[in-house]
């Protein structure tokens, strides 16, 4: 499934969207891209959002849902 | 409409002020946030703003469903900025118009403190020497 | 010059802004009072501003002072209207710049309430069927 | 003395200033007053500046002060 990276995350995946196989929850999609991206491990917080809105670990991903991975923000 | 929600490459403070004034409302609290020409003591070059767009309006739109619903707040605007900025821009305006005014500054304050943790929006300050994603590290 | 004190016929919130913002402050807070259409259920026709100009200036130095010297503020700016006014029209434009948001919301809100206390400035509100200077009596 | 009067009790005095004989102290000078006045009696609160600065009632008054009536402020 595709997912969109921003500011950090972005930088470190060297893309503004990757292709995750295998995942089919929050928790998983954070496990698989921890393993490819450690340097993912190192930030404050990260979070991901599904179909625009914050998701919990639990949370199921389908393929036509908008995944996004969210690095800590900053704003304002 | 209550609400006025903007994310854009330039924002100004007199366009939210001028959505939100109504003469119903006394009083309207507005904070802009500008960019530093220092942060931890070393000198700030330019600032590079990224957005997830369609979240962080939805975002916004929490923030200011909830100053409306529960602070008492009849309108409010949020403005935010997108790209490349530098010392002194306006990055950020949010304008908040209640009937009484410590309404107003409760709420505005609530907004931006909520938006600095929520809203999907990333911040990359440049120095003579690199450039940091803010606040992504510990 | 860190503070800017007005008592004038008509003031502007850019003009505020402008005096208050500096490079070195990444939060300002403004409030704005307008006139309100309706009073205690009355609807307002105008309003008169009179003021004791001289002491007013004082007072209201005191209050940028206080907010300079005590409360982390870098530059104030503090506008008061005189004479008639109408709906909608600006009364009142506080203005307050500091490295950090939080200290220009308190002082923001200090002021404006400090100003309504001892400020010396009578409103005096028209309705359709007469006139009353506001808390004047308990 | 001179006294200035602003807002409601220049209105209830019928004048911008007014002449007071024979008061020494701002107390001396607001029983002058609501002697004078009674409608000044009925206000929520009458303070007096002499120099432009809110005075307690000890204070003592002399010719040449700027002396001015203060009924209860409502700016902003």
């Amino acid at each position: 499934m595709r997912v969109l990276l921003f500011g950090i995350a972005k930088d470190i995946a060297g893309a503004p969207f990757i292709t995750a196989e295998g995942v089919s929850t929050v928790a998983e999609l954070k496990s698989w891209l921890y393993g490819r991206y450690p340097a993912l491990r190192q930030l404050r917080s990260l979070m991901v959002a599904v179909n625009k809105v914050y998701a919990g670990d639990e949370e199921t991903l389908k393929n036509e849902d908008e995944i996004a991975v969210i690095p800590p923000v900053s704003g304002g | 409409m209550q609400v006025l929600l903007q994310i854009n490459t330039n924002i100004s403070v007199q366009q939210a002020l001028d959505f939100v004034q109504t003469p119903e409302c006394g009083g309207v609290v507005v904070f802009v946030g500008n960019v530093r020409n220092v942060t931890q003591g070393k000198a700030v070059t330019k600032l590079f703003f990224e957005c997830y767009e369609p979240m962080a309006l939805l975002e916004m739109e929490k923030i200011a469903q909830h100053m409306i619903d529960q602070m008492w707040v009849k309108k409010v605007a949020i403005l935010h900025v997108v790209g490349e900025m530098f010392p002194g821009d306006t990055v950020v305006v949010i304008a908040a118009a209640a009937p009484h005014r410590a309404a107003a500054f409760a709420a505005c304050e609530y907004a931006i403190d909520t938006l600095k943790e929520t809203v999907p929006i990333w911040k990359k300050e440049y120095f003579e020497d690199g450039a940091v994603w803010v606040a992504a590290h510990p």
